[in-house]
């Protein structure tokens, strides 16, 4: 074997990680050293995005690093839809963190490294990367859960988030075990051989990595985390952590689940998937019925809607997993925008956020509201939004795959969802303000991203044909390496 | 039944024996000391599957560095020992029991009938390449990406348990 | 030069809206001339256009002003027709709209506001609008419009004085009375379209009359169903029961719509369906039956009543059962005869106990009136006319018209009938005298300042009376019995064009004449039983002050008081239809509405929601029971996966 | 004018209020008259766009007109396609007029946040027109969901008491139908990529696709009838429009009643008869059925009612009871009397809730108790509620009698005799609900001191009012106008599904017709 | 048969019982600590399959995936007790049947 394995292709590929990184020292070294520098912050963490993601765009298509690493239309479209939502997630965080006196580098330098561990996640085709990725991601985020020192809340979030997350990659780590003993290396490529896809044995790891990478989703019954993490963790880290890391684990679990079923997926593991979405969007829709606290409320709809994606999965292929990408893109703009907004909307951190507190708040603070709705009708699905184009692909793909009762479910519950999503609206616009106190003005930056988001939820609605064939180009792009 | 068999099967025993131990002890502290010897126990398997690099690492990072930190922490907050009431709902733990046994005789039976019914190629003997030189190549050739980000999982972990632990600054 | 048809009821209609739209701010004199006039023009219009016409050949002159409705394959034209029908109806409805239109400003001026007054007259002249068309309609659609526009106006003009609740409750009462016909004449004018693939009267008649033997059995429903209409705007049994409460409306009102000329729209388009009618028999029997009926029946109620106003009413419902017990038994001519009229000698009566009424303040019991021939001499002369012609006193109008349906009866071979007609015929004769002893003979039986305001109407209310009086006693001219010389039956010959001959199948319905010397019997026999019911009516009423009737009512109360109730069909079909109609109303609403539909979906939102609320409690906040969730998924998912391998 | 047709008439009319919407976000928010009047002016230049549609249609051609075509999803076939036929020129001119009317009513009524009001009401006209010119049912299905947001807030801002309870019983009705919709769209489009290779939402694609059996065509049937019978609504499904109705603010109840149930039978006629003729032919019995239960069921329960505006709504499920019977009956008469009633509806209804709403807001009661006798206090509002009332019941000489009428006579004519006679009913109930509602309110003693001083219907209220009442004299007396455009659509649509339902299917749609621009 | 006669199914066995038992821990133990030391006792288990395998295969690559396995479950027991003592300051505990704020 040659010693000799970093060269410019190496590092070109690498480099969005590497500026990811070294940004995030800068970020420990400024916070420490020049503590005065601290409002520049937020914009250097989204000049590393910006550039990052400018290396990836750039990064030569192909393997590298011993064909472990990938870069590809379905690496790039994938980094993007996580840069979004990390520049999302910073530009809320500003004016968050300034708020609550907690504006520390540790902050963006956490956020930008979890960034990394998803890019990771997406972007490996080695399970051993794959799982340092998702570490990596999980260790910054445990943190990030915990942020909040002097709130309890936040404290508990972090300890609850810690130990299920730490049992849940116990079971994806036994499953990678039971892969490289089966496949004799921990190269995903090494799954695609025939007499895996029907050893049970390897179906039994396929299935601790489906409930791995379900937990990192969502995916009822392994949801369990998701509304108390929410809750107590700061808004911002929230945005991101319920978007991204989910859309990298379904592409993971695409890579291998593709890697071992070539030939199709048997259906038995389908109707496994198949159980987990029905259960999500069931049990997400009906308690988040329930909730008072809205991020709670979100939480159970991101569950819910980690279900509509799981019937992507289910179906199976590229044309589901293209579906998904303009999912994951759609759901960006309207889950980041809706906690976004919430972070705009609920002024004292320290206490929790309930419904309640946003009446009348469409007349008192109208933007910040209006792309709150428009977020949740969003994510209810209604026409010339976003989230009308991802369940408008999902469905599709159900159906051609002839999944009828999946997806007659699955609209039975968007018909539920919208119980709750109206339910805030109209606390929002047709209830009367508790206090008349007059709201404080809009930080610029909450207001670029809100702007971002509903601009990016009525730009999809509207015109999604470009992402559409992006989408389809990125899922034609999924290689199992050489 | 060769003797390293033997050797070996009597290391699993004894670290599957101090395991039992760590979980049924209610004072942590000794939970923390029978996780020790069951490592230390791993390690010596660990050296007979060929893996001395590993077994070393296990010995000085794992049951040295780690656990002792642990051991730390518990003294730091000097937990006190897990009271019989106040425990959970009978619910919990019947539940829980029937979970794990499901799972734990799925796990074992798959495990056994693949042990029985193996494919794998043989190994050649036993000082193959397990030295550490083509480890520690490995490492840096083939695995040169993972290496890089576990560095920068390692300053996460860092910066994220020094942002967490440290006393609350004055400003 | 001659007028285009459809200026006949343009003019009415441009009264009507200059009054409705400026009435109120141009005031009252403005809007009697408004009114007045406009009816006065359309009068002048049509009998300028008649006057030729009656010296013309009858042949219909029909006049295309636009297309109306065209929709698959329905097509109808707005389309008016002069034939001798039409322009018999045209004659008199202006004429004596006219005239109470006249009458009206006498009658309306004194107890009404401006706004009123031109309310008043607005829809008067509505009502023309839509009475004109309606008999001027060449097709059963256009009829339709104006079947429904007097019905309109009747439900307007009924309610006129709307504050008042009895007032309101009539319109509302007669509308939809009037609307239960409609749904019989709505059905028949499918029947037809189906039948004939037209509305238009001549291509309906034509293709009838030409296949009569095709048609026969749908003709009989859909005549039954046109007839249903009739019974409904004719005020026949069981339909009748509006007309009375209609007297709710003010007196010219009743005397136009609900005397001379809506109520006999029915009698008008039954014979304008002869040929239907003729072509199925079953149907014409059931015409005649129902009524002979009515005339009996009404009569025999109006004799127990003691509104001025009710007493004529019945009596017109009844004189109405006549005519269309004409037309059952074929005799168009008499029944149409019986219309013309009925309509001067009843908008005569109706005018004169205007005349009464207004005399006394509103005064509208005859217990409460009497010897006021002295006090009101103009009212009690003509109405005196009126009432002998319509009890058919020769030589007077009624005798002429009522004495040519009874032959019809007779000589169709309906002993029953005519027996009914007959005995009719005396009891009218009976109520009308006791109606005239009670309000002008005797002494004066109201309050002292009645008494004292008592005087006679003023010229516009009393000119009408005159002409009205005149026209009673001479129009039976008209139409002489066939005794009196071939050609003397003029209503006859004029109408002979819109009765054609035609070939029955089955029995031979035509040549209905009797022998010269049993007309004459005929005659004698109902003269006879008119003045028997006259001299009774004179001896209780007029001489022994009503002491009969009160030994009558005390030997029989019970009958008494049925007929004073008219028989209490209204608290019958209250029980009937009205009661039970509003008690499903609340029952579907509150129970299929609301329990049924509604309760099973929010029952099911709610469970929903309970659901979550109960799953919401799995989320303990236990870290370890989430780890239990987590691993009760894996074990479900490698059972459900991996089981049985 | 004309220069405007040169270039895109319908995207011009389906976007100008969504313009015109946005350009009242630029509206400082104090200044709400100004907005309102902003939001009036625009509906008024909408209903400007929207009369050379009217005097430039081809009479004698049933196809579609005024075609516009663009590529949308190009990779899944989904395009923007827009075109009219005689039934949608109709309804938009519904739609134009309405607007504009029910914005001058607001005009003096509508004090809250009235900017977002207007906003609201705009764009609903765009939704609902868009509904009324997409030939392609991914377009149709964005407009029609659309439609429901702004509605869900007029009634849930701007609605009586129970207005949250009705807003969203409104919104979720209504989803709960076209949601399944939306799976049979998808599968239809499948379908026909799998048989043709080629991907399309076109209407006129999709109807030609062959189903494997009657079974699946009976199923998708359903699912697009149900989206549609909600909306009408046919009973059972019609609690949520009680609720919708009566809790609207008055310009909400005008719309809703006025346009939107239409929107469902349109569905039908459009989409629903073409795509599965079979089903359809085969189930226009149970339609029919619906209808005349739905006819003598609205009558009765709305005779029960005590609140003006709820008897009103119940009406509406009376009338449209009636058009349901035309389509089901399936003659040329009928049907083009139930799309002639559609408007008519529109109108009357229209009327009687602007009427009411009068009342309320000088009154702030809708119960029929309340009133009584006012008729001598507004005499003008008395007449013309009497004018829509007998528009409403079908008294001929106004627009009501020439619908009722032909779908009767239509329906006669058909093999369904027994709806026509069961539906007729309809004329004597309807008769006796509406007359007791003005003699409870207009007529008798004026008992209550209150309703003394009634201030009458004045300025942009009477000229609302009064613009409705013109529009029903004149089509009760000139029909023909209105049914010239409709009669060859609706033949075309009959042709249409006959040719479908003999096995060899012809192209429905979009036959090139004198007046298209491609 | 692998290195000096060491079935590998033995080596399973052994790995999936120390799993198994570091179930037990992490379900039925209410110190935090404890529990985070049965996930570790887990990831163990998961180490020695790894090896076990290796060995069977007679490749060098299990040594490194475990090798870098023991580095993370290091980092990760930092960040861990680092948030049991953020933890500990608030509630004064680490059993976890006392810590329920979020809920519901």
């Amino acid at each position: 074997m040659s010693f000799v394995t970093f060269g410019p292709g190496e590092l070109a590929a690498a480099a969005p990680e590497i500026v990811l990184a070294a940004a995030g020292c800068v970020m420990i070294l400024l916070d420490a050293f020049a503590p005065s520098s601290r409002r520049w912050l937020a914009t250097l963490s989204l000049a590393a995005i910006a550039a990052s993601s400018w290396f990836l765009i750039q990064a030569p298509s192909g393997t590298s690093f011993s064909a472990r690493y990938e870069t590809s239309d379905l690496t790039v479209a994938a980094g993007l839809f996580a840069a979004a939502t990390a520049a999302i997630a910073i530009l809320v965080a500003k004016p968050y963190l300034r708020r609550t006196g907690e504006e520390r580098g540790e902050f963006y330098a956490l956020l930008l490294w979890g960034h990394l561990g998803v890019s990771l996640m997406v972007r490996g085709l080695d399970l051993l990367v794959v799982f340092i990725g998702l570490e990596t991601l999980s260790l910054s985020f445990y943190v990030l859960a915990a942020f909040f020192r002097k709130i309890p809340a936040s404290s508990e979030a972090g300890l609850k988030y810690f130990l299920t997350g730490a049992f849940a990659s116990a079971f994806t780590l036994y499953g990678i075990a039971l892969l490289f003993g089966k496949s004799g290396s921990v190269r995903i490529a090494a799954l695609s051989r025939p007499d895996l896809a029907t050893d049970p044995l390897v179906t039994f790891a396929l299935l601790l990595l489906l409930v791995g990478f379900g937990f990192k989703m969502s995916l009822a019954p392994f949801h369990a985390w998701a509304p108390d993490v929410y809750q107590g963790m700061p808004t911002p880290a929230v945005a991101y952590l319920s978007v991204a890391p989910k859309g990298a684990s379904l592409i993971v679990l695409f890579r291998v689940l593709a890697a071992v079923f070539e030939s199709g997926m048997p259906d038995r593991f389908r109707a496994g998937i198949a159980a987990l979405a029905i259960l999500s969007m069931s049990l997400g829709n009906v308690v988040a019925l329930a909730q008072r606290d809205i991020k709670r409320l979100l939480a159970y709809s991101g569950i819910a809607h980690m279900g509509y994606v799981a019937i992507a999965l289910a179906v199976f292929g590229r044309e589901a997993l293209a579906a998904v990408i303009v999912y994951f893109f759609a759901y960006v703009v309207s889950n980041a925008g809706a906690f976004a907004a919430v972070s705009a909307l609920y002024r004292d951190e320290t206490k929790p956020h309930p419904v309640g507190l946003l009446a009348g708040e469409g007349r008192r603070s109208p933007f910040p509201s209006a792309v709150l709705a428009l977020c949740l009708f969003s994510l209810a699905g209604i026409p010339a939004t976003a989230g009308f184009i991802g369940k408008f692909f999902v469905f599709k793909a159900a159906i051609e795959k002839e999944l009828y009762a999946l997806a007659v479910i699955g609209v039975v519950n968007s018909l539920v969802s919208i119980g709750y999503y109206l339910k805030i609206v109209y606390v929002l616009y047709m209830r009367d303000p508790v206090g008349d106190d007059v709201p404080p003005p809009l930080a610029p930056a909450d207001r670029l991203a809100l702007l971002l988001c509903g601009a990016g939820i009525l730009v999809l609605g509207i015109f999604p044909a470009t992402l559409w064939d992006l989408a389809r180009r990125a899922a034609a792009s999924l290689t199992l390496g050489p | 039944m060769t003797a390293t068999r033997l050797v070996f099967d009597a290391a699993a025993a004894l670290a599957i024996l101090f395991a039992c131990v760590m979980v049924v002890h209610r004072n942590p502290v000794k939970s923390v000391l029978a996780l020790v010897v069951s490592f230390f126990a791993l390690a010596v398997a660990y050296v007979l599957l060929a893996a001395p690099l590993i077994a070393a690492i296990q010995v000085i990072v794992y049951a040295g560095a780690i656990l002792v930190l642990f051991l730390f922490v518990l003294m730091l907050l000097n937990v006190p020992e897990e009271r019989r009431q106040g425990s959970s709902r009978p619910i919990h733990q019947v539940l829980s029991g029937a979970a794990i046994l499901v799972f734990g005789a799925a796990l074992l039976a798959l495990l056994r009938s693949h042990g029985a019914t193996r494919t794998e190629p043989v190994a050649v003997s036993a000082a193959g390449p397990s030295d550490v030189a083509t480890t520690s190549r490995l490492l840096f050739s083939e695995h040169l990406l993972s290496f890089e980000a576990l560095s920068v999982l390692l300053l996460a972990a860092l910066v994220g348990a020094f942002a967490l632990a440290r006393r609350e600054d004055p400003a | 030069m001659t007028v285009a048809l459809w200026v006949v009821p343009a003019v009415p209609l441009a009264g009507f809206l200059l009054c409705i739209l400026l009435g109120r701010r141009l005031g009252k004199g403005f809007v009697s001339a408004i009114g007045v006039g406009s009816v006065g023009l359309a009068t002048v219009a049509a009998w300028t256009r008649l006057v030729p016409y009656l010296a013309g050949s009858g042949a219909p002159e029909v006049e295309r002003i636009a297309p109306w409705i065209d929709a698959g394959n329905l097509s109808v034209d707005i389309s008016l027709r002069l034939d001798p029908l039409s322009g018999l109806m045209i004659s008199f409805v202006t004429f004596v709209g006219f005239l109470i239109h006249v009458y009206s400003i006498g009658y309306m001026k004194h107890d009404e506001t401006d706004a009123g007054y031109a309310r008043y007259f607005a829809y008067m002249n509505l009502f023309m609008f839509s009475m004109l068309t309606l008999v001027l309609a060449n097709n059963f659609a256009l009829l339709f419009v104006g079947w429904e526009g007097v019905g309109l106006c009747s439900y307007l003009l009924i309610g006129y004085y709307f504050e008042k609740d009895f007032a309101a409750a009539a319109g509302k009462k007669a509308f939809v009375v009037n609307r239960i016909g409609d749904f019989g004449f709505l059905l028949g004018m499918f029947g037809l379209f189906s039948l004939f693939g037209t509305l238009d009267f001549d291509g309906v008649f034509s293709r009838a009359a030409s296949d009569p033997a095709r048609f026969g059995p749908g003709l009989t429903v859909v005549c039954l169903l046109l007839f249903v209409g009739a019974t409904g705007k004719s005020a026949q049994v069981p339909l009748h029961v509006w007309l009375p409460d209609a007297m709710a409306g003010p007196t010219p009102v009743s005397a136009l719509i609900h005397a001379a000329t809506m109520v006999t729209a029915g009698v008008y388009m039954v014979t304008r369906c002869n040929v239907l009618f003729r072509l199925a028999p079953e149907a014409m029997f059931v015409v005649a039956v129902v009524g002979g009926v009515t005339a009996i029946f009404a009569a025999v109620i109006a004799i127990a009543q003691t509104d001025i106003k009710r007493v004529l009413a019945y009596s017109t419902v009844s004189q109405l059962g006549y005519m269309f017990l004409a037309c059952g038994v074929g005799a168009y001519v008499a029944g149409m005869f019986h219309v013309l009229t009925h309509a001067a000698f009843k908008a005569c009566l109706f005018l004169g106990s205007g005349a009464v009424i207004h005399a006394l303040g509103g005064e509208q019991d005859v217990r409460r009136m009497g010897g006021l021939a002295r006090r009101l001499p103009v009212t009690y002369r003509t109405f005196l006319v009126a009432a002998l012609a319509l009890a058919g006193i020769p030589p007077l109008a009624g005798f002429f018209s009522k004495d040519a349906i009874l032959t019809g009866v007779f000589a169709a071979h309906r002993p029953i009938l005519f027996a009914l007609g007959l005995f009719t015929a005396g009891l009218t004769a009976f109520y009308m005298l006791r109606l005239v002893s009670l309000t002008f003979a005797g002494e004066f039986r109201g309050t002292p300042e009645q008494a004292h305001h008592v005087h006679e109407a003023p010229p516009a209310m009393t000119l009408p009376l005159v002409v009205l009086a005149f026209l009673s006693a001479t129009l039976g001219f008209l139409g002489l019995p066939e005794v009196f010389g071939e050609r003397a039956n003029r209503i006859a010959a004029f109408l002979a064009p819109v009765l054609p001959p035609l070939a029955v199948p089955g029995r031979e319905a035509e040549a209905h004449h009797v022998a010269a010397s049993t007309e004459w019997l005929l005659m004698g026999v109902s003269v006879a039983v008119a003045v028997a019911g006259l001299l009774l009516a004179w001896k209780w009423y007029a001489k022994e002050k009503g002491r009969p009737a009160e030994r009558f009512k005390a030997r029989f109360p019970g009958l008494h008081a049925l007929v004073v109730d008219k028989f209490r069909i209204d608290e019958l079909y209250d029980r009937l239809f009205v009661r039970p109609f509003a008690w499903l109303a609340r029952v579907l609403w509150k129970v299929v509405d609301v329990l049924l539909i509604d309760g099973v979906l929010n029952a099911g939102a709610f469970v929903v929601e309970l659901t979550g609320d109960a799953l919401r409690f799995l989320q303990t906040g236990n870290v370890r029971n989430y780890a239990l969730t987590f691993l009760l998924g894996v074990v479900a998912l490698v059972l459900l996966v991996l089981g049985g391998m | 004018m004309s220069a405007l047709f040169d270039g895109q008439p319908l995207t011009e009319l389906v976007f100008l209020p969504t313009v015109a919407a946005l350009l009242l976000l630029l509206f400082p928010q104090r200044r709400s008259r100004e907005a309102k009047i902003f939001a009036i002016a625009a509906s008024l230049a909408e209903f400007a766009l929207s009369i050379p549609l009217w005097t430039r249609f081809n009479v004698v051609s049933g196809g579609f007109q005024f075609v516009e075509k663009a590529d949308w999803i190009p990779a899944l076939g989904i395009s923007y396609i827009v075109g009219i036929d005689g039934i949608s020129l109709v309804l938009i001119l519904l739609t134009t007029i309405l607007t504009p009317v029910s914005l001058l009513y607001s005009l003096t009524h509508v004090e809250k946040s009235a900017r977002a009001f207007s906003i609201a009401f705009l764009v609903l006209e765009t939704g609902v027109i868009g509904t009324l010119v997409a030939l392609d049912l991914a377009l149709f299905y964005v407009f029609w969901e659309v439609m429901l947001v702004p509605m869900y807030f007029i009634i849930g801002i701007w609605g009586g008491s129970r207005r949250i309870y009705a807003a969203m019983k409104f919104f979720l009705f209504t989803m709960a139908g076209s949601l399944l919709m939306f799976l049979a769209i998808l599968y239809l489009a499948i379908r026909h990529h799998a048989e043709s290779g080629r991907w399309s939402f076109l209407l006129a694609d999709l109807a030609l696709v062959s189903y494997p059996s009657m079974a699946i065509e009976t199923v998708l049937f359903l699912a697009f009838a149900l989206a549609f019978a909600i909306k009408v609504p046919v009973f059972p499904l019609h609690t949520w429009l009680p609720d919708a109705h009566t809790e609207a603010p008055t310009a909400g109840s005008i719309i809703l009643a006025g346009i939107l149930l239409k929107l469902g039978v349109y569905g039908y006629l459009r989409f629903a008869l073409p795509l599965f003729p079979d089903a359809a032919t085969r189930f226009a019995p149970w339609l029919g059925v619906l209808g005349v239960i739905g006819v003598v069921y609205g009558a009765l329960v709305a005779h029960a009612q005590k609140d003006m505006k709820r008897l009103v709504a119940y009406s509406s499920v009376s009338h449209l009871g009636l058009v349901v019977i035309g389509i089901g009956a399936f003659t040329g008469a009928a049907m083009t009397g139930a799309v002639l009633q559609m408007v008519n509806h529109g109108l009357s209804t229209g009327a009687l809730f602007l009427l009411v709403g009068v009342l309320y807001e000088r009154r702030h009661t809708r119960e029929i108790a309340d009133y009584g006798g006012i008729a001598g206090v507004v005499p003008i509002t008395t007449g013309l509620f009497l004018v829509a009332t007998f528009s409403s019941i079908g008294l001929p000489g106004l627009n009501g009698f020439i619908g009722e009428f032909l779908i009767l006579l239509g329906t006669w004519t058909s093999d369904h005799r027994w709806w026509a006679v069961a539906a007729a009913t309809g004329v004597v109930l309807s008769a006796i609900y509406m007359l007791s509602l003005v003699q409870r309110v207009f007529w008798g003693p004026l008992t209550r001191e209150e309703n003394r001083r009634i201030p009458e219907i004045r300025g942009t209220e009477l000229v609302a009012a009064g613009a409705l009442v013109l529009l029903m004299i004149w089509i009760g007396v000139r029909p023909n106008y209105f049914l010239d455009r409709l009669r060859p659509s609706v033949e075309e649509i009959r042709r249409s599904v006959e040719l479908r339902k003999t096995a060899q299917r012809a192209p429905v749609a979009l036959r090139p017709a004198a007046g298209v621009r491609p | 048969m692998i290195a000096g006669g060491i079935p590998l199914g033995d080596v399973l066995l052994a790995s999936g019982a120390l799993f198994v038992i570091g179930l037990v821990g992490a379900l039925l133990r209410r110190n935090a600590i404890t529990i985070f030391l049965s996930i570790e006792l887990m990831m163990n288990g998961a180490n020695l399959a790894v090896l076990g395998y290796a060995a069977a295969l007679n490749s060098v690559e299990g040594q490194v995936v475990v090798f870098f396995v023991i580095a993370i479950a290091a980092a990760e027991a930092a960040v861990g007790l680092a948030i049991f003592v953020a933890l500990f300051r608030h509630t004064e505990t680490i059993d976890v049947n006392r810590i329920n704020l979020l809920k519901w």
